[in-house]
Order: structure tokens, then C-alpha cells, then sequence
């Protein structure tokens, strides 16, 4: 049978996305710089270094509760629009797992699926904004399409991996719609999304952790 | 970077103290970074607030008349719900609680969680955006137009509105009915320096002005050269007279500087914006020249007008008393 | 140059229409630059006045409860006699009329010419003269100290009075002994530009503040590197301290700004001198924080202090309605 | 028998006096940018162009009007420290010219010295304190000299010339201690005053002219 995440390890993987974030500071950082107010990156590894230090009592959740209280940090730490949107993601998330002892491989997709649709609802956009939404859109897509394929789960987390990041880097040649970066006479186009990229890495980190559990 | 400040990070909480230091009928809530009155009465609360660096907006418009509390974000950021919620909680005596919102998608995504969250509690929360920059082109698909200095009336409208006991759904018709007749437009002379940056997120030569500049620094219409106050007076108010028919109607006028603009040079601009507006046989019914809603430590300024009719005229004309506008 | 103006040489009067435009209780007469009340109570009339460039000083605190005209020199230089004239006129009712001077040589020749000029007609005039200036020594040889941002108070105590019916030698009286009770310290960040001149008087470097400096720019006591908020308090504060013993007594406060520095900062600075006062046993019984006495587009900022007892106390809390202050 | 100048000798004098000023702007407004504000030069050359064209008024009056008018006039034009300090002069010097048909050698010492007084009782200065009474007082002493030791006209011209311009540089080397050269670090030492440069060249002129008339 496949993978059985737990509360605890979905605070090790808190961990791992955490470390992400911190290593890749300078370069997000720019990228915000560049189309935005370059505070991004400095919100979400604020969000996760309080997600780290809250791991003692994370893990002794339920994992809806878990999920909530993720959200509820990200959402009052990270600020900014990141913030707010992470939060809906996580509240929306907690719902799919209400008396869950453990997320299978189904329940992931509907994790990422809830995100999406939190984060869709709340922000008012659609994937091809030049958003975070365009890593974990085509993510999900991904994921529901290897899981009606019957795809093995090895196979799955490493595609839906590739999914996201190619997600990511296609904001590339958007037209920002929503946020800052549409202020911005070329619409930010020839930048990467900066809330795409630590989107990827977070969905890059996760499937990553996955993959060890199989 | 030359600010009297401490430490970059701290600037919104030792502001906000430093505030409600000075004016003792309000309550500062710590790490929450709410403004709110001290003596509440039952009356729709109204709630407003943003990402810091426009002072006085928005907890210099706190108290009798205008806002029941100001919910203050870090500097051109949006506050986080959470603080949001404590700013709804502080202002709501049971008559519900009307949010006034400036459209930047941040602040629509925050306002907008808070409000559900709120709700989840049976708090009942209404709210209203307000988009009068018209250096932004409308629209339903992007964010679409800024909200700017007209927000400043909007608070006093709906303000007033509240003081006189009207009910939830009346005050907000209020707000919406103002920011319906409500255009502004800016234009910035320098840029400005985000404390915990510590360098200007743009640069405007020697001679250059930009027109149209949001109060973030966001790009605006047309980089020129320097004007003067009467081009200055010409070019403002002819894109927001394109934008709405004012011809024949009494106004609301607001002259604001965005920080480090002297009020002689506002008053200068004041007087030309009036002659402009006499020839076009608009009449300025009350004129508000100051700093009402800054960018930090930027040079330039914003004309906002704001069509009346009898209720409004009332409404602006009724009392209010806080840091920022007295009127008796 | 970058300012919102027309023709360099005439910023005062196009100031002063713009101010008149949008406060129509307000009078402006042309040439002679004065702005005054439109109507007229019988009371001791009060005048002050002098260069301009430090709006709203003073023509914005003509009105209710503090003064009767406010005479404009042009940009930092005093004005004429015969401007200053006029303005006594205007303020005359019959009960005599209270000259508010700032200390400096040129004001002080002018307002004095103008005082014998209408002693001639029969008006009578009183005079008072603020040096609330700590950065300067006082002296009776030399003109000695400047008055600054501590003359608002002045104008506030004397208008109350004044307003309560008091003849002019209990008007005079009040004025002196406000101005026995202020002191005043300041800091500049920026230097600033005469639009007649067109390029800054002094430069200060990248990262170089000057204690102590005028309002005029005139040289301070000190150049020294950008400072905290909370140091650059404690210098201020020490400076005024060290001249007039506050402790144990209750003041009014004023945290003023010189033009560009926004008000962040200033309620940052607020939150350090109030916690530095309190930390003295120094009780702060009112405090103004914002832009009351400015030097054109000048950065920096003045802290002043008035010592108050019940009737200073009564004098500062009466009601007053100016464009630049308004007390309910 | 010596000299008479009549209101309109007077007026001759000042388009003489006028032209002298305005030849020398650049020269004072460099002296009083170095201690001052820089505004003595176009203070003190405004007035003297409005007392020009006032010329057509002046001569019809009577010397005691005449004074009085250019007192009004200097004082509302000139402006600054300088045009209230010129105002009072004019004003002293008209009453000792009541009921004056014309100004003789004994008449335009008493003028000066009129002048002096009322100078130093509204600025409240003394000769020293590096202002245009250093050169208008060892003009007026020398004047009052002359007259004692019985000079003719002609030598005490020259000589009281010579004294006002000898005043004037002497200024160089004094500390201000009213007006705003006294804020300076070093109280403008070094530095010419130029309201004293601007009192030359209006004494200098006057004997002169006074000289054309012997
Ligand atoms: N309406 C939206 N929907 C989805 N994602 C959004 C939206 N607005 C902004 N974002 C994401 O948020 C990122 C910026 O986040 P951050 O910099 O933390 O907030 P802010 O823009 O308020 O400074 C953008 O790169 C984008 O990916
Ligand atoms: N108290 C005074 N007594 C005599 N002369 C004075 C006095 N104060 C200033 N002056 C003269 O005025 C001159 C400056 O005149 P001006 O530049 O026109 O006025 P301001 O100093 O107001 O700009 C000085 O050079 C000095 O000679
Ligand atoms: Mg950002
Ligand atoms: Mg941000
Ligand atoms: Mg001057
Ligand atoms: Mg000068």
C-alpha cells in the first residue's frame, strides 16, 4: 500500500520547505524586486520560520487542526497578499481532512486541489495571472491526471514535481492581471512570479518528502 | 536614508504609540496595530486601515465622526486579517460593522477573509472599495483603479452617516453614494524610501515629474518635466474631468500633499485648481488643502473632487473631531 | 527646483489667495499681503507676521480664538511697515492691538516702525517678542535668541485671552507669560531653496544633521551624523532642560515639522520625548504633533515645551478655529 | 557763498546715487550671500529705481515732504532690515528740514546726523557692529569736524567721502552682532558689510554731486 502521512510528518516536511525557503533568499527576493515590492520573500520565510518554531505543538494535532493553525500563522506572519492566500489554502485544505487520521494518496490531490480553489476564490484569479497559481494549477492537473491514469506513486510525485516547476517558470511570459507586478507598464513580462517560484519549492519539497516515504 | 526613526522594523507600532500618546481619547492595541476610540457608542462601527507610510491615514481619522478603528498594515503592505478582525471587534456595538477598503488586491483579499471570519462569529460586516484614481483605467477583469486621498471623504461621509444612528445597509449606501462621485488624481516630484529598504524603489531625475504615480510609487501616465502649478492644476483635474462630468454641480475639494510638499506650494496649487474649476462654472462648496493621505516622505501632490448633493453636504458639513480633521 | 509654484516672485500672494480661496472666512488685501478676519468683534486686536516660508505660520492661525491678521513678508524676509500697518488696522476695533513678534533684528525694526506709525493715528499697540529659540544664546547685546515654533503657543494663549474679552495690557501679560514659560529646540535633515534663488543657502552631507539650526536655515549649534528618533530627543530635550527647569511641572507639548518630514516620524519622535518627559516626572497635560511652524521643504523638526498653570491651562483648552488649528 | 541744494538738486542726486547702485549689483550681492541672505543688492536697487520714478513728484515738494515721501517710499520698497532702517533716516532728516527752503553745508551735516540717530535708535546698533553705521558715523563725526575746524566746503566734501568709504572697508575686519551675519561661526570676520558698502556709495555720491555745485 502506498504513503500515510502523519500530523508529525507533515511537520518534517515543514522542516524541509522551511530550509528551501531560507537557502533561496537573494534570488526570490530579487525576483519580487523586479515586478513588485520585494517583500516576498522576506513574508513567507518569516511565515515558515513561525511554522518551525510551532512544530512542538503541530504535531500533537489532528491533522485538521494542524492545517488550520498552519493556516492562521501563515495568514497573521507572512502578511501581505502571500499571506492571506496561504491561509485561505491551508483553511481550505483542513476541510478535505476533517477526521483524517493520516493523507493518502488521494487525499494529497485533494489537498492541493482544496488549495487551488481556496486560493482561486480568494484572490479573484485564474491560472495564466502570473501567479502562484501557475505552479499549483497545472500541479493539481497533474496529479488528478496520473491518478486516473493509475499511475504508480513514485511515477506521480515525480511528475507532479515537474509540474509545478514548469509551472512556475512559464509566469515568465505572462501578463501580470492581479497584484503589483500589473501596474508595471510590460505587465512584468520576462519576470519569473515570485509567489510561483516558493510555490514550486513548497510542492517541489513535498513530493520530494513523499518520494522517501514510498 | 534620513528618517527619525529607531529601528526599521518598528516604525508602524512606535508611530501608533507615539499617536495615541499624543491623543489620549485613543486606545493603541499592541502587535495588532489597531487605532480605535475609547469611548464606543452603539452605532454601526466603521473600520478602515492598510499598509502604513499614508499618515495621517488612516488611525489619524479615528474618532468621533469619522472611524471607530484603523487597522494599520507594515509600510505599503496590507494588514493581516487577524489584525483586521481585532479592528472589527473593537468597533462593533452590536449595529454590525462596515469595512472601507482601498482597492489594491492585497487589502481586497485581507478585508475580505477578515470580513468572513468575523461573520463565522455572527458579527455582521458589510464593506465598500474605494477606486478614485483615475490614472488607473477601470476594470472588472485586472484590479483596476486605485484607491487614493478620496478615500479621506469617504471616511467622513460615512462617518457622519454612523454619528446620526443610521443602520448598517443606510450608512453603507452612504459610503457607496460618495465613492460614486468621488475622482482623484495624483502626481509625484520624488521618490520615497521604504524604512526597512533603506533605498528609493524608483528614481525621478533632476527635472522630472511623473503624473499619475500611485501612493506606493506605483507607475503612473506620463514621466514629463517639471510643471508648473498652473500646468500642474490643467493636467489633474482635466483627466479626472474627462473621467466624470462635474460641470454644473457643487463639489467637495481636496488639495493633498503626499509628505514632503510645503502647504505654501499646496495653497499655490490651490489657487489655481479653484480659478480652473470657477471657469467651468463647478463650485466648490468646502475646500480641504493638508496632508491627508501621504507616500511616506514623497514630493507631490493630489486633487480630489467629490460631487454633493443635499445629503452629502450634510454629511461632510457635520461634526467630527479627530487627530487629523476637526470640524465643528 | 522642483516645487508647485508659477512665477518665483510671486508665491506669497498666490499663497495667500489659494489659503483665502479655501477658508472663506478669511480676508486677503493685495499688495500688502495680509490675511485677516471678515468679521469683526469688539476685542483686543492681535497681530503677527513676518517672512514667509513657514506655513501655516501665521496667516493659518488667523481666525477664532487666535489671531486677528497675519502679516506676510516675502519668502524669509520680514515684512514692511506699511504691510504690517495694515494688518493693525484691520485687527483695530477701538480696544488697542497686540503685536506678536518673532525675534529677529529685521522684525523687530519693521513691526517697531510700524507700532510709532500707528501710535501717530492714534491706535493704540502694545508688542511682545518670542525667543523661544535654546539653540542661540540669549543676550541682550546681540539680537540674541530666535523665535520659533514656540510663537504658535503664544498666538494661542494670547488669542484666548483676548477672546475672553481681556484689555490689552492682561492680553500683553498673557503673551508674556507664555512666552516666560516656552522654550524651544530644533534639528534639520535637509536644507531648503528660496524659490527667488533657486538653489539651496547650505548643503548637509549624505548622512550629516544639524542640531540647533534656524528656521532660515541660520547655522546651528552642531553637525553631526543621522541619529535615532530616541537620540535625537534626548538632545533636544537636554538642550531645553538645561535652560528651563521643567521638573515636576505639567506642559504643553508641541512636536513640530519643518515641511518634509512626514508624520511618521514625527509620532515616532513624539513616542521618544514622551518617554523621556515621563521618565522626568515631566507631565504632558497637551500635545501637538505636525507641521505648525515649517521652513519651506526643509527635513527635520522642533520640540518645544510651554510650562502651564490653571490659567495657561484655561488659555490653551478655550475653543479656537483656524485653518491651521482648531481646538473644540 | 557755499552751497543749496533745493528738492530737485535733491532728485538730481538720487538718479545719480541710483545709477551708482546699479552698477555695483553683483559686487554686493556677493557680500551679502557670504554673511547674509543675498537680497541687499535687489532690496536697496528696487527702491532707488522706485524713487527715480518718483523723481516727477519729489521735486515739486517741499524738502520737508520730500524726505518724508522717500522715507514711505524706501521703507515699503527696499523691504528687509535695510529699507526700515533708510525709512527712519529720511524720516529723522525731514524734521530738522521743516520749513527748509534749501539744504546748506551746516543743514546736510544736521541731515546726516539725523540720519545716524534714527538709524541706531530703531536697529538698536552701535558704530562696530559691522553695519552701514560704520560708515555713515565717521562720516557724520567728520562732517561735525570739518564744520569746528572751519573748513571750506570743498576740502570737507572730500574728506567726509573719504571717511564714509574708509568706514565702510573698515567693516572687514569687525564681528556682526545684529542682522544675520551674526549667526555666522566666525560673525562674518573677513567679510565686507555690504549694507556699509551700499552707505558709501550713497555719501560718496551725495558730496560729489555737492562738489558739482561749488
Ligand atoms: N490575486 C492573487 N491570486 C493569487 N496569487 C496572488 C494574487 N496576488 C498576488 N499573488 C501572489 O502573491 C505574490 C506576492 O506576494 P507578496 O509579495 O508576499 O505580497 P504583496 O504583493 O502584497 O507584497 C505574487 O508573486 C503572486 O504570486
Ligand atoms: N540693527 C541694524 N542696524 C543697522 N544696520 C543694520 C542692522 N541690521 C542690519 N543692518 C544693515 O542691513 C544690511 C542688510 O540689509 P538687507 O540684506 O536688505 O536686509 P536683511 O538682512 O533683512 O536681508 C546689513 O548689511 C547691515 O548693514
Ligand atoms: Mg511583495
Ligand atoms: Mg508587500
Ligand atoms: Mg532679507
Ligand atoms: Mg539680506
Amino acid at each position: 500500500m502506498g504513503f500515510q502521512l502523519s500530523s508529525k510528518d507533515y511537520t518534517e516536511y515543514i522542516k524541509l520547505a522551511a530550509a528551501k525557503i531560507h537557502e533561496n533568499g537573494d534570488y526570490v527576493t530579487a525576483l519580487d524586486s523586479a515586478t513588485g515590492d520585494g517583500d516576498h520573500w522576506t513574508n513567507i520565510n518569516s511565515g515558515f520560520e513561525k511554522l518551525v518554531e510551532a512544530i512542538p505543538e503541530l504535531e500533537t494535532l489532528s491533522l485538521f487542526e494542524e492545517f488550520k493553525k498552519i493556516g492562521i500563522i501563515m495568514m497573521s506572519v507572512i502578511g501581505g497578499s502571500s499571506g492571506v492566500l496561504y491561509g485561505s489554502a491551508y483553511m481550505g485544505a483542513a476541510k478535505v481532512l476533517k477526521d483524517k487520521e493520516s493523507i493518502e494518496n488521494q487525499d494529497m490531490c485533494n489537498v492541493l486541489e482544496a488549495m487551488l480553489n481556496s486560493i482561486m476564490a480568494r484572490g479573484n484569479a485564474q491560472p495564466g495571472f502570473k501567479t502562484m497559481l501557475d505552479s499549483l494549477h497545472p500541479a493539481v492537473e497533474c496529479y488528478k491526471d496520473c491518478i486516473a491514469k493509475g499511475l504508480s506513486e513514485k511515477e506521480t510525485v515525480a511528475l507532479v514535481k515537474k509540474a509545478a516547476i514548469d509551472g512556475a517558470q512559464s509566469t515568465a511570459n505572462m501578463e501580470a492581471v492581479r497584484g503589483r507586478a500589473c501596474y508595471q507598464a510590460n505587465k512584468g513580462v520576462g519576470n519569473l512570479d515570485p509567489g510561483a517560484i516558493t510555490m514550486a519549492y513548497q510542492i517541489e519539497v513535498l513530493m520530494d518528502y513523499i518520494a522517501t516515504k514510498l | 536614508m534620513k528618517k527619525i526613526i529607531n529601528n526599521p522594523n518598528n516604525v508602524v507600532s512606535e508611530a501608533l504609540q507615539g499617536l495615541a500618546k499624543a491623543c489620549p481619547e485613543l486606545k493603541y492595541t499592541e502587535n495588532l496595530e489597531v487605532i480605535s476610540r475609547k469611548n464606543k457608542s452603539k452605532k454601526v462601527g466603521l473600520v478602515s486601515g492598510g499598509g502604513s507610510g499614508h499618515e495621517p491615514a488612516h488611525a489619524g481619522y479615528v474618532g468621533e465622526g469619522m472611524l471607530d478603528a484603523a487597522v494599520a498594515g507594515n509600510v505599503f503592505s496590507s494588514p493581516s486579517p487577524d489584525r483586521i478582525i481585532k479592528g472589527i471587534e473593537e468597533s462593533n456595538s452590536g449595529e454590525g460593522v462596515l469595512l472601507i477598503i482601498k482597492n489594491y488586491s492585497g487589502d481586497i483579499m485581507n478585508f475580505g477573509m477578515a470580513k468572513e471570519m468575523a461573520e463565522m462569529d455572527d458579527i455582521r460586516v458589510e464593506s465598500v472599495v474605494v477606486k478614485d484614481d483615475v490614472a488607473v483605467p477601470d476594470s472588472t477583469y485586472s484590479t483596476g483603479r486605485r484607491g487614493i486621498a478620496g478615500t479621506v471623504f469617504v471616511h467622513k461621509i460615512a462617518g457622519a452617516k454612523a454619528e446620526k444612528g443610521a443602520n448598517l445597509d443606510e450608512v453603507k449606501a452612504a459610503a457607496e453614494k460618495a465613492i460614486a462621485n468621488i475622482r482623484s488624481m495624483g502626481m509625484a516630484m520624488s521618490s520615497c524610501i521604504l524604512p526597512a529598504v533603506g533605498k528609493p524603489g524608483f528614481v525621478l531625475g533632476e527635472n522630472e515629474i511623473e503624473i499619475g504615480m500611485g501612493i506606493h510609487g506605483e507607475p503612473g501616465v506620463q514621466r514629463t518635466s517639471v510643471k508648473t502649478a498652473s500646468e500642474v492644476a490643467d493636467i489633474l483635474l482635466a483627466k479626472i474631468l474627462e473621467d466624470y462630468d462635474y460641470s454644473g454641480s457643487e463639489v467637495a475639494l481636496m488639495v493633498n500633499g503626499l509628505g514632503a510638499t510645503p502647504l505654501m506650494e499646496l495653497y499655490i496649487l490651490n489657487n489655481e485648481v479653484e480659478k480652473i474649476l470657477a471657469s467651468k462654472g463647478i463650485k466648490v462648496y468646502r475646500t480641504f488643502v493638508g496632508n491627508y493621505m501621504t507616500a511616506l516622505e514623497m514630493a507631490g501632490c493630489s486633487i480630489t473632487l467629490m460631487k454633493l448633493d443635499d445629503e452629502l453636504k450634510e454629511l461632510l458639513d457635520a461634526p467630527c473631531s479627530t487627530p487629523a480633521l476637526i470640524i465643528k
